[in-house]
């Protein structure tokens, strides 16, 4: 059997939720990653566009930051911030991939504080950034994110970026973009989508070397289950080695 | 949210962002190769009952080839942006292809005069009209172009060309001062010139921008017409050139001189002795009709038109006009 | 005695309005012939701005169109309309000059219809093109016209753009920015200001060969007239030159 | 104007239109020579209380030399974008140069980790916070530049990030869609890095332009750092790449490898060594202390701290960098 770590299984997993020919924005690591194998794998097509304005480009090498000179690499346009946003904002970006320090239920994300008190916090973290924007905007939203009961908890301190609201219709209630929304949270053990009336999380399949008791044990709230829960294809031989030795040859995501 | 006051015109496209963004879910995002003749691309992208915008301003860097083959396809009942349209409307005007009218700046040629065939026609009744301005246009296209119903901008206020628009006035609620709201402008279709596109269609162009990137980013389904087809590595080699990526296209015809009688910047000046025989021509009714026969009907595409008017000698003498060679003595 | 048309000396008396170092927005004909002839005297940092984009060119010959090749002609920047028109709401555009059918006594301007039903009019003008929006936004709103009873009107059939509107405050209260409005109007016969308190049309200055009765009886509402009312500064022999060697010597303006 | 929803966040900068308008008209237009040295420009127009933002994308075409220099003069009470503020936040939390912040990423630095500084300044109660996004600083700043008290857009709502904004939320007049408002946000003084600038301030640069363009046009005073000064006839001859035109700048300051440690598109690529040692003496109080020192108090100007960080050949080895030239075998 192959070896993989977790962070490659994540990376494969998400890079197979992409199909050709969509359009992807996408910050600095593992969604980088999951994207640039997409491209090399399944989805030559893949559209890759990053929040501070490059459209496009032709990867070649892991960014550090999602305004670097890589992401304008050999790109269709060097634009703006702006231009990104408002192609989100008019419905022309088909996912994204974000992350946070907590996640709830309903797939709502915090990246602003740790605490009670937003003027004084416990920990101040970086807050939305693009995230909300991209959450808000375009149409499919995943997380990539490892499975803790600290990070996926009953209550946000901070609803930095939006998912599902409070469930149901709250979000197409909020004035958010009618349509768009949390679709995948991928993680080490699972994989989980949305149950469509309530908006809950739901796991729908587990990876190998864990059960369900595990993804539920290591989740701060109730998790639903599909019905036909199965178990996620592990990494295949091919996109380990197209993300080892082209994806990331230097170790920047895998080897962290 | 409180209207103050508010325009009795009709707004002739919708400025419903979940609308939009549903047609957008759906546009094409590979890049892929667009090419193809002009006469194929208006066929299939420019239909009867179209909302229409045209890039450029009036008879620069418009896309006057493509205007004629509208007008020759024989388009009808079609929304249009008269967003400082000269020329190019009064070829559209010509076809009478259009029955709804978004005004900002229409019917004259700038320091040129009135085209007496643009003028009659809106003067006919024929055709509803909504007011605006240049910027108002403009403003509206943003809008579009960041995917949100309005924006709110601070001309027109306390005056009719507020009141025969579909614009409305409320209060800001910061400052308490009053904004007009521009409703977003989708067009279904757009056609923009430019100096160099790649076959996927990722377009530069020189010279002043006028309205056509938010323009670009507004438009539902958009053609470029371009001077030239460039390598893609030509693209990719400065990607801080492009002014409209390949992913906002749907057809890319390579025209030489498809701004002509207009000017394109850099490349050659307006043809100012056939714009003076458009206009001169047009007041005879006869006469008109035969002139549009021989410069559009019987043209089977821009080049022959161009053919018809002088040719490769003609464009060498507007080159030179347009680099000002003349004052190079 | 110097000879000029009248043309000549509308473009001499509206180049003198323009300070050094303001900017201007600008049409083509009289307008630009006033602001190139201002910076070949009075103002040399005078910088021109047309609304299609193009900013502080060096204008080689008289532009046909506010948007040909002309006007970005060694330019600072060939910009976009919403780069001009932005300038000018954000209040960095001092002058503009405009025109129309019709003008009433606050300076409100008709380029939209004569006649009266709006959907079928008697004769249809161009619109407001970038005038609305001018006038709008620019500090100080200038005319260039000949005087006579048909321009002059009691009653505009349309008003396009915006002068002092019904006079007194209603400009201010109306949501247009504050401080902006009609400056001077520049006739064949007379230049002619604001009074402050009610902001009706006033006579300041009576050209050369006319009389205050003349030109009363080429409006078609009552004008005011200054205390001071002083004989306008006909066209010096230096400024006549410069306009008919330099600033049109094809006649496009002057020739009219 | 009914307000459907708002945020409790303090609002740092004044929205109104009309006030700015009365700033910029007494702005000066001439097209004058403004080259002076950055320490001049940071003494004339940074000044203390003063709202401030800074160009460029965290670690990206930033003006490092200049957050340098307002640290180096001492400023404080300052309002600061927190605009993906990633190694420009580091210097300025380092001087404690602002105590009032409007948030959409700060204390980190992206795929490098976080700033212990920074964190500490924002955890330690003495700074004022309201939060927003990276989009909805974006259209505050394209708000000002448009000259109206705010734009609307369709994120944050629902969200705390709404919540600890100073956002309304408001209904769609033609939809019937809510919206948000962002307030137009002036910055007093703001300073962009560019590849190339004349004498007057029109200025070039290559690659993405962030929000560079709305924030040149909102910023009140605005000083241009840039890699090199260029003839004036380098921006005539090709006008269509000028990204900032003269009118809107103060202040242009020559100041080559003025980015470092971040990138300069097609110059030269981020020193992440340095970066990450900023990051790991920041743990520690007085070599923190020792390191400000080195870098910033004792060095008298940016040519200094480069010489003491490697120097020319360090640059040359960052330009081959930034060119992939690795690649290249």
């Amino acid at each position: 059997m192959t070896e993989y770590t977790e962070i490659e299984m994540m990376i494969c997993v998400a890079a197979r939720e992409l199909e050709n020919g969509a359009t992807v924005g996408v910050g600095t690591g593992a969604p980088c990653a999951a994207s640039m194998l997409a491209q090399k794998t399944s989805a030559p097509d893949l559209v890759i566009i990053f929040e501070a304005g490059g459209i496009c480009p032709e990867l070649p090498e892991m960014p550090i930051s999602v305004g670097d000179s890589r992401t304008f690499y050999k790109a269709a346009m060097a634009g703006s911030m702006g231009d990104t946003m408002e192609a989100c904002s008019r419905g022309l970006v088909d996912y994204t991939f974000l992350g946070g320090a907590q996640i709830d239920m309903y797939g709502n994300l915090n990246s602003t504080i740790i605490g009670t008190d937003h003027q004084k916090p416990k920990v101040r973290l970086p807050g939305s950034g693009g995230a909300n924007d991209f959450a808000s905007f375009c149409w499919r939203m995943m997380v990539i994110t490892p499975q803790d009961k600290r990070r996926f908890v009953e209550k946000l301190d901070f609803r930095t970026t939006p998912g599902w609201l409070e469930g149901g219709n709250s979000r197409d209630e909020s004035g958010l973009p009618l349509g768009s929304g949390p679709y995948k949270i991928i993680t080490n053990m699972a994989v989980m989508d949305f149950e469509p009336e309530t908006k809950r999380m739901r796991v729908i399949s587990i990876n190998q070397g864990y059960s369900l008791t595990d993804v539920q044990e290591n989740c701060g709230f109730e998790l639903l289950t599909a019905s036909n829960m199965v178990e996620t294809l592990p990494p295949q031989e091919n996109e380990l080695h197209i993300l080892r030795e082209e994806v990331d040859p230097y170790r920047y995501v895998i080897g962290r | 949210m409180d209207i103050i006051d508010q325009g009795q015109g009709t707004l002739f496209a919708d400025p419903d962002p979940d609308k939009a963004r549903e047609f957008f879910r759906a546009k094409n995002r590979k890049m892929e190769n667009k090419v193809m003749n002009l006469k194929d691309a208006i066929t299939k992208y420019v239909h009867d009952g179209d909302y229409l915008a045209i890039g450029g301003f009036g008879a620069n860097r418009t896309p006057v080839a493509a205007c004629h083959e509208i007008v020759r396809q024989g388009r009808k009942n079609m929304g249009f942006a008269g967003h400082t349209a000269t020329h190019d409307m009064e070829i559209l005007s010509a076809g009478e292809i259009y029955n709804r009218l978004d005004v900002a700046y229409v019917v004259g040629l700038e320091a040129r005069g009135l085209s007496p065939c643009s003028r009659s026609y809106l003067e006919s009744g024929k055709v509803k009209v909504t007011e605006w301005t240049n910027y108002s246009l403009t403003a509206r296209l943003k809008a579009a172009a960041m995917g949100v119903p309005y924006v709110p901008i601070r001309n027109i206020m306390g005056t009719d060309t507020l009141k025969y628009s579909a614009a409305k006035t409320t209060k800001c609620p910061y400052t308490g001062k009053k904004v007009v709201l521009m409703p977003a402008l989708y067009p279904d279709v757009s056609i923009i010139h430019v100096h160099e596109a790649d076959v996927f269609g990722n377009s530069k162009f020189r010279g002043i921008a006028v309205s056509d990137l938010d323009l670009a980013n507004a438009t539902r389904r958009l053609i470029i017409t371009t001077e030239r087809l460039i390598r893609h590595d030509e693209i990719t080699i400065n990607p801080s050139l492009t002014r409209i990526p390949y992913i906002l296209v749907d057809a890319v015809c390579e025209v030489p001189f498809g701004a002509y009688p207009g000017t394109m910047p850099y490349e050659y000046f307006s043809d100012e002795d056939h714009l003076r025989e458009w206009m001169a021509v047009e007041k005879d009714h006869e006469k008109f009709k035969e002139f549009l026969s021989r410069n559009i009907f019987d043209c089977k595409d821009h080049d022959e038109y161009i053919a018809r008017n002088g040719g490769p000698k003609k464009m060498r003498e507007l080159r030179a006009k347009e680099l000002l060679l003349h004052k190079e003595v």
